[in-house]
This record gives C-alpha cells, structure tokens and sequence, in this order.
C-alpha cells in the first residue's frame, strides 16, 4: 500500500474548505449565497454533482449559472445568466422571507461556540477597534433560510469566547436554542482546518472532522473556546481530482475574464 | 413627490448645484451596478457638506465623499468595497472620527430594502420578519409590533424618504423617461421614495431599449433632472454600456489606506478635474501611476 | 411552498384532480387578461365542492363556478362582468342564495393586492392607507394599527395564502419555469403566496421569449403542476397568442341572467364536453345559436 | 341671431357629460382612469387639449395612449400602448397610495349630497336587493389621488338622500368633511344634467350648471334631496365640433376594432 503514503497534498487548504462546503449542496436545492468562498463552493456544486442547484445572489439574480466567478455580488455575468431578474426588495421580502431558501451561506469576522456571527466591529459599538462592513443580508438570512451553512477559516481572533457583537443568531449567546419560525440555523461550519456542526442537545458546536493532516492540536489552538470534539471524529475526504480540476478551470476562467 | 411635471434635461453641474444643498439627506443608490460616481464626484467638487449619506451599500463613491468629509451621518447596511475588502475612508471615520466624527444608523439588507419600499408607498413603516436576535436591534431604528390577528412580533422600520435620490442608467428618452436593466437594486424605490430625484444617464435615444433583462422604467413625471453622463459609473458599470473597472477598486484599497494618498487623488482626478469627462482621461493617464 | 422540487409537466385533468380537494381554498387569478377559464371548467366538470374561491375581480369564470355551487365563499374585492354588467349567478347566489348561499369576504382592491403581497412574503399582515371613512371596514376582515414611529392609524389586513392558486401564462420551458407578460396583474403574488400553484400555458418553448412588455418568470421549484392549454384563458386572452372574445362576454349576460339557460349552457358547453379543446370546439359551433 | 335659435342638439347626453369631465383634466396631470364613461372621458382629453396628460388603469398600465377604448381595464391595446406595465400590487402601492395620482375618476350606483359612493349593494348588506360588483379600486382612488372626479348619470335611484353603504368616502355622511391625508376628495360630479361641486364650508354639493336644455327642474326631480343651487348658476358650453368629432372617431375606431 505504498501509495497511501502521506505526501504533501496537492492542493490548499482554501481549495479543501471550498471542496467540503460544495458537497453539502444537493442537487435542486435552493441557495442564498454570498461572494468568495461560498460563491466558489455552490458554483463547484452546480459544476459537478449538483447541475440543478438553484442560485440566488443577493443582488437579485436567481437561478444564475455564472461561467466565471463574479467579483462582486452585483456582476453583470450574474445577470445574463440568471433565470430572471428582481429588485432588491423583491429578492429579500418574497424569495428569502417567503421562505423559499433551502440553504443560506454566512461568514463573519467573529463566530462563537453556538455559532452566533459578528460582521459589524471588534470592539465596542461606540469605540470600535475594528469597524467591519456591517450586516448587509446576513440577520435575515440567518433566520429566514431552511438551514446556513457557516465557511470560516480557522484563527483564535475569529473562533472567539464571545462575539463582540451578534450580526446573525445561531443558537444565541448561551446557547438557547433558536427563535422561533427561524429555520434550522447554522448546521454546519466549514473552516480550512475542518467540520464543525452544532450538537444536538448543547447546540454547541464541535469539531467532527479534520481536513486530512490537521492535527487535533492545529484546531484547538486556533479556536478560542475549550473545543468540543466529536468522539466519532472523522478525517475529510481530500478533494478528488475531478472536484479539483473543476474548481481550478473555473478559477482560471474567472482569471482570464477580468483581467487578472 | 414632483409630479405633473417633466424632468428637465440638464448637465450634471446644474442639476447637482440646483437640487443638493448643505445639511440635506441623500440618498446615491446602486447595487454594484450602475452606481452614480459621477454624480457623488460632482458633489464633492461643489462641496456640498453636512450630508446624510443613505445607502445599502457605502462602497467606494462613499468612502470618497466620507473622506473628503462631505457627511455629517450615513444610513445604510453594508460598508465594504466589494470584492476587496474594507473602507478605509468610512473606517477612518468611524474608528478614529476623521476628517470629522461620522454617525451611524444601520440597518441590515432587508430592513432597508423595506425602509424605501414604505418611503415609495407613501407608508410612514414597514414590517418584516427581520432582526430577530441580534444586537443590531439595540442601534437600528426600529421597534417591534404585534400582528392584530396572529398576535407574532414582527420587526418595524421607519420609511426612509430621502430629500435626494440620485441614481444611474442606461437610457432617457427624450420626453424624460428613464430606462434601467441588468441588475437594478432598490433604485426605484429609492427614487420614488425622494422628494427630488436626479438621474444621470449612459445616453438619450429616441426610445427606451432595454438590452437585458429586467427593464425598469421611471416616468418623466417623477424625475426632477436628468443629466447625460456616459461612463458616469465608472468605475461601477452599465450593462450594455461598460464593463466594471474591477481594477480600479482593487487600486482603491492602496490609494484609500492612506489620508495623503487619499487626499492627494481627490485633488488630482476630482477636484483637479471640471468634469466626469476629465475625470475619465485623468484616470486613464493617471492608471500607470497611482 | 414546495421547493427544492420542480414542477411536474401533466395534463390539466390530472393537475385538477391531484391538487385541488373539496373544502380547498382556491386563487385563480388573471387581471382581464390571462384568466385560467380552462382550469375553471376543469375543476365544475370534477366536481370539486365547498371551494373558498380567492379572487380580486371574479368575473365570469367565477359566476360560473358559483353557479354550478362549487363556492361556499367568495374572497373578492370586485365582482362584475367587464365592460358588461353584473354576474347574474353571483348576484343569484348572493340574492337569493341559490343554489345554495354564498359567503362573502370582500375588500378593496388595494386591500386584497396587499394581502397576497404578504402572503407571498412570509408575513402574517399588510398595511396600507386604506379602508378610511367607508363601510368595508365592518365586513372586510380588517384591524387598525398605529405606527410605531408617527403614531398614525393604518389599516391591517391578513396575510392570504390560498392552498392552490391557479394562473394561466403564455409559456413553460421544458424545466418547468413559467413566463407571462402584459398585464399580470397580482399572479406572481398569488402564486408564491400558495401552498401549491398550477399553471396553465399556451404553449412549451425550449426558451422563455416574451413578446410584450413586464416579463415575469416564476421558476419551476416554485410550482406544483404545469398543464398545456392552448387557448386556456378563453374567453380572456394571451397577449402574443389570442385576441379577447368581447362578444362572449356580452353573450354571458343573456346566457347567466335565467337558471335555466345557465344550466343548459354549462351541460353543453363544459359538462358535455371533455376537455379545453372540445370546450372550444363546442364554442365555436354553438356560436350561432346561444 | 337665427343661429342660435334652440334646435336638437346634435349631440347625446352622454356625449355632453364626457366633453365636460374631459375639460376638467389639464395637460400633464397624472390621472388614474376607469373604464366606460372615464375613460372616453381622459381619453377625449388627451387627444384634444392634454396631449401629455399620463394615464394609469389600475391593471397597471401607466402612460398608456390607446388608439381605440378599452372595453375592459386590462384589454391587450393597454399594455401595448403604455409607457410601461407593472403588477397590480405596485400600481397600488407605488402609484396610487404613493402619492403620484393627482386626479382620480369614480363612479358608483348610488352618490349622497356629500358625495359619499356606493357601488357594494342596494339594500341591506346581509339582504340586499342589488348586490352591486363592489369597491375595486374606489375606496383608494377616493383617498389617495390628489382630487377625485366623479361621472355619474342622474337618477333619483342614484342621487339618493343616504347611500345604502359608503363604498368610497367623499364628505362623510354627515358632511363632516375629508379624512387627515386624504387629498381634496370629490371636486366635482358631472352627470348628464349638469355640474356638481361641493360648496366651501358646507360641503354639500351644489349644482353649479346645467346643460344647454336642461332646466332646474329636470336636475331637481331626478336628484333624491333638496338639490342646493348656486347662485350664479351657469350653462355648459355644448361640445365643439372638434370635441366631438375626435370623440366620435376615436368610438367608431374603438368599434371597429373591437369587431361591433
């Protein structure tokens, strides 16, 4: 069994959050998705084994089929290659409060153990150390989607005690539970180091899986909080090289598109 | 609301010197696309101040009237420069209160989406299943109101009706009725939700022709000016029309980092310039350098 | 709402038959134009019965429905025969109770466009400036609310979200997505306030390619069904596809204005005939003669 | 002076009362039109002496400049016609209750001297004698638009003493006067007969002309209460022969097209 030997993996860490989060997509669902990494791993998704997911920007494109990934949530590829058009008001009142979201993506600047989510300062409100953008669509999201799906990387200053700041509920700042007619919320969070999903009974969140060569030790000290770890813990499956050679083409394309 | 009349056809300089005074709130919408750069450079070339600034998005043409300090306030719900990263001119602002404190009301996507809508409804608020528990609440405006037959609480927001919503198309016709495609945010919302509305446009023709999807018309009798200004997004976009400079905004990250870099391209390609046609040669002399 | 699901390509017999029961509460909707009447004269020759029929402007279609006695109740806020008069049945209904009496629910306009609007957005109540000084608002289910902010009374009405709602539009694609333009009125609304929606079409494109203006899409992971229909809105029409048959609507007053007329016309026309294109055969031939 | 000597007229009533509403819309108001009798009316004027006026019908179609009539509010000739189309659910929200409409047309089965509108049932409304199509639009037209004009023929079973429901508010029942923020109401009622607009302090409508050969006593017995007179009641210029021959062709174009 030489082959199984660990070697260097041939691809990066970014490239086996994106791979992950890609394959909690389903074929037919429908998802809200940000730009970045969300945006890489649903267009992964519709690449691969997930040719009818339906996509939903924010920007009001639903059902786009982008060839190139969009820099911006507003990319007029998203337009030209959407189903249809709607206004922003539209996209947030009869799409995602209809209730018409399977899956929304979040990412933050601050999560905590019961995956609240800080987008809005690092520090106080009045006296911010750090101003971030803010909130944009993410409360509604958060509470109007059927589930999130939560992509993060891993660092002490993100995985923290407390968020400074609650943008978007997860299971509340004790871990309650969620509100009321507020969707599963966060089941799964995708970070560069592993999987984390929320625990049936504490709604904490633990660690799951590691992405093969993280040792345990690479995510407890990159996680602010005494993490808890599934006893069934699991090793990801590393990217195939079908998965990889979509993503890098679709990358490349988008390279290629704007320009550099 | 202007109605009974016709939008005058006008340059840029005399619909902004008209209809923007000192101290007034407005509103300079745009999802991405087809933001009106041209108009926020002409504002911060007049000098306008005392602003507030009302926007879903602050993005770059925000960041460069917050440093040149034309804001006393900005309402919105997501400060970024999209695709790169911070704001460092709404940053400094806030973090560090330069060149002036900044306050801030926010809000997040939905609850302003539903803010104009009620402004264009002609509704002091709206409702929405929105906010639920967060911190947001404790400095948005909002309330919670109970529905009169289910009893469950819902979020609340004020209408939001701006004094100006200035905005950019692609078409006018030449009675005065703007056409807009592609992805058109909350601009007409925020359009019909303002006192006075100025457009900026790609071009007058004879007839509205919309070359993609979603075309979204706005009638001469809402429109108080309506000023001719290709590539007056840049570096935005029009669909149909130009293509967004995405690597202006990448350069917008170095130039924006730092007050004297910053100041220095303000006076260069803004107020060094007479007008958004300038101001487009500047910028394409000026690329290599800056 | 049935997402994550696409909608399933059938006859109309069988979208009758598996998504509308006995008791359902019903929303065929179509503003003059796109009126689902072959839906309509499906569902009188199943029998479907104790239907709460949803509409803004029954028209024709709903007089008969009501006429034949599938209507327990009628959600409407405009019941009239277009350019005509009145609907004899409802009127007979409402009268005189027969075949059986009708309960009414009605609203304005304004009022009923605010409540699919909610319905379709998730939300349990509308507001809007409506209802003041008239007596609506002892008959319309209706409730006061006061803003948070200004203080001011509005008017409040429930959220609608019929079980079915049924649309016809000019064209499905081969995935099942619906597009319709012209006047659309409130379906878009209706539709996504449903549980399950039907739509019939006039026809099934590889590609959507409207012909007129205000293009509206309804993806197929909204819909439950979709049946073809050529000709299914006689005799309302399909903008691109067929002209309104104005005379069959004056023919309607002399046809419903004697129960026994209607009767006779129905057992031909809709009893007597087995599906939408014998029903339009029966039309033409009988034309001469009603 | 033999010209002028009373003849037939050579025109209806109907053709009087329509050339009268259309001289009450100016060029470039903004008008929210119902089908018949407004219609012919905004119509008229937009071919004569409005040729900016912006018609809307509530099946949203705004600015629409139809070649012939409609015989219903949402006939194809309106949205092809139209400036542009939108949902019944904007027109109402943006346009009409937005603030946008400066002018309204109403009519109704039943008008009481404070021009209070029935057109819901005739009778009791749980044992009506007519039950009537009901409020549509009207209740909205009647409180958003800017100022409401109302068409309605003379009858005693129409002009009655107190209408069987209030459908749409004019005066209030009592003539108390309009309710807050909601436009200037009714500013006139033109019938076959003659001209109604509401006095000043009382509210009540008074007859303010009468049509060329029509006598006060004509108006009187077909109004259901003591009719109030202005003093310096005046006769309505009769249509022009261009009034009438614009409104004439644009009824035989209509018929034309609409096949008889």
């Amino acid at each position: 069994m030489f082959e199984v030997q660990p070697t260097l993996p041939s691809y990066s860490s970014d490239e086996m959050m994106t791979v992950t989060a890609a394959r909690f997509l389903s074929d037919r669902q429908v998802c809200f998705v940000g730009i970045g990494l969300p945006s890489e791993a649903a267009n992964l998704a519709r690449l691969s084994h997930a040719p009818n997911v339906v996509l939903i920007y924010e920007s009001g494109t639903i059902g786009t089929k982008p060839d190139v990934l969009p820099l911006s949530i507003g990319d007029g590829e998203l337009a030209e290659k959407a189903e249809f058009v709607v206004g922003v008001p539209e996209v947030f009142a009869y799409w995602l409060q209809g209730g018409r979201i399977d899956l929304g993506f979040l990412s933050a600047a601050q999560i905590d153990r019961y995956g609240n989510l800080n987008s809005t300062v690092v520090g106080g409100y009045e006296e911010p150390k750090v101003r971030l953008p803010g909130a944009g669509g993410a409360p509604e999201i958060a509470t109007s989607a059927g589930e999130v799906i939560i992509m993060l990387r891993h660092s002490e200053r993100a995985f923290v005690p407390s968020v400074d700041f609650v943008t978007s509920v997860g299971f509340g700042r004790g871990g309650e539970g969620r509100p009321e007619r507020a969707g599963r919320g966060p089941t799964v969070v995708i970070t560069d180091l592993g999987v984390l999903r929320p625990d049936q009974s504490s709604n904490e969140l633990t660690l799951v899986a590691t992405h093969p060569g993280v040792s345990l030790e690479d995510v407890r000290v990159k996680t602010g909080w005494e993490l808890a770890i599934a006893p069934d813990l699991a090793i990801t499956e590393p990217p195939t090289d079908g998965e990889l050679e979509i993503l890098r083409d679709l990358k490349a394309r988008t390279i290629v598109a704007h320009g550099g | 609301m202007e109605s009974s009349k016709q939008a005058k056809l006008t340059t840029l300089r005399d619909a902004i010197a008209t209809h923007v005074a000192d101290g007034a709130t407005v509103a300079m919408e745009g999802f991405t696309h087809l933001i009106p750069f041209a108009a926020g450079h002409e504002i911060i070339r007049q000098g306008q101040s005392d602003l507030t600034l009302v926007r879903m998005t602050p993005d770059v043409i925000y960041d460069q009237m917050i440093g040149v300090g034309s804001a006393r306030k900005l309402v919105f719900s997501w400060g970024g420069n999209p695709g790169v990263g911070s704001l460092h001119r709404f940053r400094d602002a806030v973090e560090h209160g330069h060149p002036h404190p900044l306050e801030l009301e926010e809000h997040s996507h939905a609850g302003m989406a539903a803010r104009y809508t009620a402004g264009a409804s002609g509704l002091p608020f709206a409702i929405l299943r929105g906010y639920v528990g967060t911190d947001l609440a404790k400095h948005a405006d909002m309330a919670t109101i109970a529905c009169p037959f289910t009893g469950e609480e819902l979020a609340a927001v004020p209408a939001l009706s701006p004094d100006i919503t200035i905005i950019h198309a692609q078409q006018a016709d030449r009675s005065g009725n703007v056409g807009m495609w592609g992805i058109t945010g909350v601009q007409k919302e925020a359009a019909l939700a303002a006192t006075t509305t100025i457009v900026t446009v790609e071009e007058v023709v004879d007839e509205l022709t919309p070359r993609g999807p979603n075309h979204v018309v706005l009638p001469s009798w809402t429109l108080a000016a309506i000023a001719p200004v290709p590539g007056g997004a840049h570096p935005s976009y029009a669909m149909g029309y130009s293509r967004r400079d995405n690597a202006f905004y990448t350069r917008w990250d170095r130039i924006s980092r730092d007050r004297d870099v910053f100041r220095d391209w303000v006076e260069e390609h803004i107020l060094g310039t007479e007008d958004h046609a300038s101001y487009m040669e500047s910028i394409d002399r000026g690329a290599g350098h800056v």
